[in-house]
């Protein structure tokens, strides 16, 4: 069988392409705070770059808080009972 | 036609038509023609007695005096003639349903089973025109005698055994309780006669009339409250047909409407609510139709299933009766009806697969619905009318039963039959559901439906569910004006 | 329109059509009836104004099936297009169960958003229980039966739950009107717990997460489009500014997050962020200004639409592959590049990202919570801002159509489903570049800029740093990996811990019954019967008939007792 | 000579069975003997009725027997209280007949009919002069003629027991009449008057001597020996089980009830209810066994595998109701107790003739016999099962208007008329046992080859087993004549004490 052409991702260059530029893209964003005018109706967001450092550490809280949940939570699949496979319709 | 004529025409009518079968019974086609001609009549008699019986109550018909001061007499209500339309047209239902069954299990004895079931409508439609608890009793019992070579048709030991318990609770009831219930409130009040605002009218004390209450709840034994409700499920070994009319709609539903008459027209709605032993029936009532869903849960045979079902559901008219309010009465009595086209279905459904496959277990109806659609399709439809969820007719009774608790003050009550609906869901809808969605992989059955009159019946008292729903108004105004609300 | 009849009310042909389609085999015939459903209906809506009302006598109640204001046409529009969009999808099924029951669920959703008292709005509650519980059994496995089952009580009970505070304002008021109701008064509760359900409050929550992702592909589309959306709709005309809504709005957008996170199966992250979506249209209505009720509902008209396009490309992967869980998948964007950009889209739009539709909506009730000065409110609906993106915008692309190879390679679904797929998209594009369209449909006034400074960059902010946090977990490999599990959630109660202490208790009880039982057979045969029949049986002593002697004793003895009580 | 006939009535009413007893016997021919018999029945009856028209119509009726004006000589005294019973023996006397002449001729080796005919007439003739005549030591005089006559048809049963049964019955009747017999002796010499309504008159003032009582307590056992009351009863389903079916019949219906006649006679007329159950404890004591027995007597009739032992315990149980009545003492009580005697006896009547017409077929009567019989013998089951609803006591059969009079009399008693409901309720529902066991039997049990080929019982022993049914079955639709006359019974016996 002939192999599948390369797609997009499966370059690891392409790949670390991209997370440069998204790299670029945070840094400009936290920048522009510094340039552009936001008018605020809170005092928290009168912090520097607010909404980046509320973004990041949302996105830690959900990873820790998720991670502690699921030692709660989680049980083997079987738990109700007896998966079925599942088909379309 | 006279009025007079016509009352003794619609009971007699079905007493004829039992001479008829009787002679008749060597040609099958003859005998049932006969049937179905003389449930036509009397459906049609009933039927114009209607705006007599809408015009309150009317004169009193006596033809014999069994016990001097007490006569057999009749006399229409609404009441009665709701019961009495109900079951006169159930049975032109449930005679084209025979006809189908009877010939499809090929039953023995078909003569006197046609003979039997005449005599029990005619005595149930003694039941529902009856002037005086006198008149009532005699034919609640003559109804029991009348039923019971039909529950022990097979005559088999397990139909004996079933014949015994229901003929034995039956019996013990009404000889134990109702009988004696009835001799009491005459010495107390010297009458019988149903009036409307009951017959006390502050003659007795609380303590005997509370007594007299328990004792009545108890000894009709066919509204089957428990711990009387045994006979129900004895009483599945009859033949479904019987199953179907009979302890669906007529037997019990004398049951429940003497109840309601009793409440209605003996006590009265304002002796009623003072009663303390009325809450203590009403938990009984409530616990009754709990239990018996609960009960209905562990049931694998369809028709003892059905059968705890109908235990339930007499509750809920029992409950009716005794809120006495006038939304409980309306809902009662709407119950009787909604009820009646909701469990028919039902149990024509039960015995539509019983005469095309032979099953009587729901754990082997997986998957039915495919060869069974239209079977399915109805039991789909019976049930959701006795869960009470539009668009079928059990909706507004449970409306009004439920405005009924509310009005009486009793929320726990509401509660009760708000859990009841959701039990009735958990034990009735995986039967149809099952039928046709489960083990998908077996491939595509042939369709095998029961015999077309079995299918016509079906479809007759499901369309009724429907048509219950959404032209309730004549129902609810024959309900409504037993206590004397909007005519 | 000025003369209104039954017949000509917009729900009526969704159940013309539901009836129809049971009897109609020409798939062809079908589709094309199907179809100019919801379009017929909303040519129906379009002729009504605002304001009129259908009053019609019934059993002595005065009732209302049809009544208009701007509240209820926004949702009548838009169960239009949320039914085309899941007919559309949904015409290569052959089942015509699901037919019927999507056209009546559609229908009966329409009809309770112009249903102008409470018997009504319990009549269309309950049909759309009833129908919609069909597209989950559809799907034909044991598992689909149960839950199904367990769905359809829950839903049952909120009907009832609906029809109790019905009657209690009837007892209390005379009225059956459904307007606002409030909490002043018990009914209030009851009805409050009533939508409640419908609506997934925190703990009454539980049946969307368990029957949504056992419907079958094309019912999950239907599901996810009306029956919390009407409940949205309920509670924005009942209980607007009630604060307890608040609070539960707050509880509702934080923890599904959680959840989400760590749910293996797509379908059932959707419904976790159907949930938190949820969330913040009842803390807009519970915020309770024009500008939060405007914000909740506009929120509820975009959610349908990216909701149903998530559904719809998660649909059309289980559907092409056969598989959900986020474990199974992975790369599909390499044979799947239409449904990859079409979900994307509607990635974008639930992450509300500027130019998309979810933008124009979520900002107006994080404004109206900071405008109330709800602080911790407003930080919770950040918080869950931030969440929507991890969970919905990257989760569920980035592990269906990147991420690890699966080596599924499954071809784009057919062409009706794309284009319904498609009409979404572009529909959420649409209102994101084009707000003024749907701020016209409001029900107030709107007065919100959408595209200011503040606005695009704050949101622009978030959302990339909680993308760089993601980049940074997959680089470092720390990220929680995606378990075949099965979480537990409030259905442990009622499927695990109610069934296991009734089953404990029975299981005494059985043993003990039985040993009861056997107690009082034993007591009736051997004592009564036995006693009965050595006394009085043929041969008892009470039924002897024989000995002369025992019986004039007995004369002796009684003519004895008559003297002695006669001589004294 | 109309008028004469008219003027003579009652002696003739005893002295037409009587007198053809002898005659009777004389003819010897079997099928003459019958027809004599049944001539003299119809007679009979026809006087009977003749002297019920009379009393109603026109008060009580006194005879002076033979000319010598009462209280000297013997007076015969027909007023509303035994003006039902003469017409209910004499009904009860052509019934049978009817009944017997097949019955009889199965039953009854050939050379003793024309005897068994003239013991049935004597019988007759001795329980009809009981009822009607007014004077203390005649009573005891008729007594002995029906009892001994009785003994002899019991003999005639062809089961061998049926000669220990008359013995015993012999035994026990004996003391029961002797007893009588010392109770008259002991009136008799405090007040030197043997006629009923002199003795009323005089024994007020002699109430309290010792004697007097001693005569109360002896008349009282004495004559429960006869009436069967519990626990005397135990000579009574022997009698009734091994006679011949005829001699069951008519006894089974009439026997007890005549001596309970007796027994109210004398509590009312003789003593007066101020005495009996005034200074005298009467009432407790007759409740209590009355409700024993019909507890007793229901449990035992349901284990029993012969039906004729079946009914004659019922009887037992039923003898307890009619008890209950007359110790309630009161005029519902007393009507009440009455009218179940007149409906017990056209019930078991009924079913004691099925019971014969079984045994007509099959030689036994036991709970086997009545395998199938549903089918094979649906009139005669037919009639069985209408009878037995009589006795479990269903609305439109004449026991439902006894239990009915009985429980509404029980309601003036307060707490215990409760219990005395209760029993009379618990005694229906026993009865439903013992009934339906045999129901089930005829129809749900296949019949085995003795039983397959059974017929329906001749024609001739139909008519009477139906006419009785129908008769419980009018009573139960309109009683008013039995209740009538019932009141009237109890107006009488009540108003003629002081």
């Amino acid at each position: 069988m002939k192999p599948e052409r390369p797609y997009f991702l499966d370059n690891k260059g392409n790949v670390r392409f991209l997370i440069y530029i998204f790299h670029a893209l945070c840094f400009v964003l936290f920048a522009a705070d510094f340039v552009l005018h936001r008018h605020s109706y809170h005092p928290l967001e009168e912090i520097p770059a607010f909404y980046a450092l509320f973004g990041f550490l949302a996105f830690s809280v959900i990873i820790l808080g998720a991670a502690m949940l699921r030692k709660l939570v989680m049980r083997p699949e079987d738990y109700y009972e007896a998966p079925e496979e599942i088909s379309n319709d | 036609m006279s009025y007079e004529a016509l009352v003794s025409l619609a009971v007699c009518l079905p007493l004829a038509g039992a001479v008829l079968v009787w002679l008749c019974g060597n040609t099958p086609n003859l005998r049932e023609a006969v049937t179905l001609v003389t449930g036509g009549l009397t459906f049609l008699s009933v039927l114009l007695l209607l705006p007599q019986g809408l015009s309150g109550m009317s004169p009193e018909l006596v033809f014999a005096a069994p016990l001097p001061g007490l006569s057999l007499s009749f006399r229409l209500e609404p009441l009665g003639m709701l019961f009495a339309l109900i079951a006169s047209f159930l049975w032109i239902v449930t005679s084209i349903y025979s006809i189908g069954y009877m010939r499809g299990a090929k039953e023995e004895n078909q003569t006197r089973f046609y003979i039997c079931f005449a005599l029990a409508i005619a005595f149930t439609l003694g039941i529902a025109f009856s002037a005086n608890l006198l008149t009532l009793f005699v034919f609640y019992e003559l109804l029991t005698l009348s039923t019971y070579p039909l529950v022990t048709h097979k005559g088999n030991d397990e139909a004996r055994r079933g014949g015994r318990v229901y003929l034995g609770v039956l019996l013990t009831t009404s000889i134990a309780f109702f009988l004696p219930a009835i001799i009491w409130t005459y010495s107390v009040t010297g009458t019988l006669d149903f009036r409307p605002g009951g017959i006390f009218g502050g003659i007795a004390d609380s303590f005997v009339v509370g007594a007299l209450l328990i004792l009545f709840c108890f000894g009709v034994g066919k509204a089957a409250l428990m711990p009387f409700h045994r006979w129900l499920p004895s009483a599945m070994v009859a033949p479904t047909p019987v199953s179907a009319l009979l302890h669906a709609v007529a037997v019990v539903k004398a049951g429940v409407f003497t109840l309601l008459k009793i409440t209605v027209y003996i006590f009265g709605a304002d002796l009623l609510v003072l009663l303390e032993a009325r809450d203590l029936m009403l938990y009984i009532a409530g616990a009754s139709i709990l239990l018996a869903s609960i009960v209905a849960m562990t049931r694998d045979n369809l028709k003892a299933r059905l059968a705890y079902s109908t235990v339930s559901q007499l509750g809920y008219i029992t409950l009716g009766a005794l809120l006495a309010t006038p939304a409980g009465i309306t809902g009662a009595a709407m119950h009787i009806a909604m009820h009646a086209f909701g469990k028919i279905t039902l149990f024509f459904c039960a015995g539509a697969i019983y005469v095309a496959t032979k099953k009587t277990e729901i754990s082997q109806m997986e998957g039915l619905g495919r060869a069974m659609p239209f079977t399915m399709l109805a039991f789909l439809i019976g049930s959701l009318s006795i869960i009470g969820l539009p668009p079928t007719g059990g909706t507004w009774s449970k409306w009004y039963l439920m405005l009924g608790s509310l009005e009486a003050g009793h929320i726990a009550l509401m509660g009760v039959l708000m859990v009841s609906s959701l039990l009735n869901i958990a034990y009735l809808l995986p039967i149809p559901i099952r039928g046709f969605f489960a083990g998908r992989n077996e491939g595509p059955s042939i369709l095998k439906e029961a015999p077309w009159p079995c299918l016509v019946a079906m479809g007759i008292t499901s369309a009724g569910c429907f048509v219950l729903f959404f032209f309730p108004q004549p129902l609810h105004d024959l309900a409504a004006s037993l206590y004397g609300g909007t005519p | 329109m000025t003369d209104l009849s039954l017949l000509t009310l917009p729900f009526m042909p969704f159940f013309i059509a539901a009836l129809a389609v049971m009897f109609i085999a020409s798939s062809s015939v079908r589709s094309a009836l199907m179809l100019a459903v919801p379009i017929a209906s909303g040519f129906l809506l379009l002729q009504e104004q605002s304001g009129v009302a259908l009053t019609m006598p019934f059993m002595g109640y005065e009732l209302v099936p049809f009544r208009t204001d701007k509240l209820s046409f926004l949702f009548g529009y838009l169960f239009c297009i949320a039914s085309f969009i899941a007919i559309l999808f949904s015409l290569h099924v052959k089942d015509r169960v699901q037919h019927t029951a999507g056209l009546f669920y559609a229908g009966s959703a329409v009809g309770a958003v112009f249903a102008g008292d409470l018997l009504s709005l319990f009549f269309f509650w309950e049909v759309m229980t009833v129908s919609s519980v069909f597209l989950i059994w559809a799907r034909q496995t044991d598992g689909a039966f149960r839950c199904g089952m367990r769905y359809l009580i829950i839903q049952v009970a909120s009907g009832l739950l609906l029809l109790a505070g019905a009657l209690m304002i009837l007892h209390s008021t005379g009225s059956l009107a459904f307007n606002e109701i409030g909490l002043e008064s018990q009914a209030g509760y009851v009805i409050l717990l009533a939508f409640g359900i419908k609506a997934a409050f925190p703990l009454l929550h539980n049946w969307v997460i368990d029957s949504y992702p056992q419907s079958t592909v094309t019912g999950a589309v239907f599901l996810c489009c009306f029956t919390t959306k009407v409940a949205v709709y309920a509670l924005a005309r009942g209980y607007a500014g009630a604060d307890i809504l608040i609070y539960i709005g707050a509880v509702m957008v934080i923890f599904p997050i959680f959840y989400a996170v760590i749910e293996n199966d797509l379908r059932r992250v959707l419904s976790y962020s159907m949930i938190s979506k949820v969330g913040f249209m009842v803390c807009g209505i519970g915020i309770g200004t024009e500008l939060a009720i405007n914000g909740a509902v506009a929120t509820a008209f975009n959610h349908v639409i990216y909701k149903s396009l998530l559904f719809m490309s998660m649909g059309s992967v289980l559907h092409m592959t056969g598989r959900i869980r986020a474990s199974d998948l992975g790369g599909l964007y390499k044979s799947m590049p239409l449904t990859t950009i079409l979900c994307v889209i509607g990635a974008a739009s639930i992450s509300a990202v500027p130019l998309f539709g979810g933008f124009v909506s979520k900002g107006m009730i994080l404004t109206a919570a900071l405008d109330q000065k709800l602080d911790f409110v407003w930080l919770c609906l950040l918080f869950a801002s931030a969440g929507t993106f991890y969970y919905a915008g990257i989760k569920i692309c980035y592990f269906t159509f990147f991420g690890q190879d699966s080596g599924l390679r499954a071809a784009d679904p057919p062409k009706h489903m794309l284009l319904a797929m498609g009409l979404a998209a572009a529909m959420c594009v649409f209102i994101g570049l084009y707000p003024a369209l749907l701020f016209g449909l409001l029900p107030f006034e709107v007065d919100y800029i959408v595209y200011d400074t503040t606005h695009v960059l704050a949101q622009l902010q978030l959302l990339a740093f909680v993308g760089l946090g993601f980049v940074w977990l997959k680089i470092s490999k720390l990220g929680p990996p995606d378990l075949r599990s099965v979480n537990l959630d409030v259905d442990w109660i009622y499927r695990k811990f109610l069934p296991e202490s009734i089953r404990c208790a029975l299981g005494l009880l059985i043993a003990d019954y039985g040993r009861l039982k056997r107690f009082f057979c034993d007591l009736f045969h051997q004592y009564i019967m036995g006693g009965l029949i050595r006394h009085h049986g043929p041969h008892g002593i009470l039924a002897r008939a024989w000995p002369i002697g025992s019986m004039v004793l007995w004369v002796a003895v009684l003519l004895f007792f008559y003297l002695i009580f006669y001589y004294f | 000579m109309m008028s004469a006939i008219f003027a003579n009535l009652p002696a003739l009413q005893v002295i037409l069975p009587l007198l053809f007893a002898p005659i009777c016997f004389l003819l010897r021919k079997r099928g003459a003997a019958w027809l004599l018999a049944f001539c003299v029945s119809l007679c009979t009856f026809a006087v009977s009725i003749a002297l019920f028209m009379q009393v109603s119509a026109a008060g009580p009726l006194s005879y002076a027997m033979g000319g010598w004006d009462p209280p000297w000589g013997i007076e015969y005294r027909v007023d509303s209280f035994n003006a039902p019973f003469l017409v209910l023996l004499s009904l009860m006397f052509c019934v049978t007949l009817a009944f017997s002449y097949k019955s009889v001729e199965k039953e009854i080796v050939q050379p003793r009919h024309a005897l068994f005919y003239s013991a049935f007439m004597l019988c007759v003739a001795g329980l009809l002069g009981i009822v009607i005549t007014g004077d203390a030591f005649n009573v005891f005089v008729f007594l002995e003629i029906s009892s001994l006559s009785s003994y002899i048809l019991i003999s005639f049963g062809k089961d061998r027991r049926a000669l220990t049964a008359a013995f015993q019955y012999l035994i026990m009747g004996t003391i029961g009449a002797t007893f009588l017999l010392i109770g008259i002796g002991f009136i008799y010499m405090m007040t030197g008057t043997l006629n009923m309504a002199d003795l009323a008159v005089r024994l007020p003032s002699v109430m309290d001597t010792h004697t007097v009582r001693a005569a109360f307590a002896f008349i009282i056992v004495g004559m429960s020996i006869k009436v069967a009351l519990f626990p005397l009863h135990v000579w009574l389903p022997n009698a009734y089980g091994y006679a011949p079916s005829a001699a069951s019949v008519f006894l089974a219906a009439t026997s007890t009830k005549v001596s309970l006649y007796v027994l109210i006679r004398f509590t009312f007329t003789v003593f007066g209810a101020g005495f009996a159950f005034g200074a005298m404890p009467l009432q407790p004591i007759l409740l209590v066994l009355a409700v024993t027995a019909v507890f007793v007597g229901s449990l035992s009739a349901i284990f029993q595998t012969n039906i004729k032992h079946v009914l004659a315990y019922s009887s037992v149980a039923q003898i307890g109701y009619m008890v209950i009545g007359f110790a309630l003492a009161s005029h519902a009580g007393l009507s009440a107790g009455i009218l179940h005697m007149f409906n017990h006896a056209v019930m078991k009547g009924c079913l004691f003739l099925v019971a014969g017409c079984v045994f007509y077929r099959f030689r036994s009567a036991r709970i086997e016999d009545f395998r199938g019989l549903g089918k094979t013998m649906p009139w005669t089951m037919g009639a069985f099962v209408v009878g037995g609803l009589g006795l479990i006591g269903m609305p439109l059969t004449a026991g439902f208007v006894s239990k009915w009079y009985l429980i509404m009399a029980a309601l003036d008693h307060g707490f215990v008329g409760f219990l005395i409901i209760a029993a009379v309720l618990a005694g229906s529902l026993l009865a439903v046992a013992y009934v339906w066991r045999i129901v089930e039997v005829a129809y749900f049990q296949a019949p085995d080859e003795v039983h397959e080929n059974g017929k329906e019982a001749p024609f001739i022993l139909l008519v009477p087993a139906w006419f009785m049914a129908l008769l419980t079955l009018y009573i139960g639709i309109d009683p008013s004549l039995v209740v009538g006359a019932a009141e009237s019974a109890a107006l009488s016996l009540l108003g003629s004490t002081p």
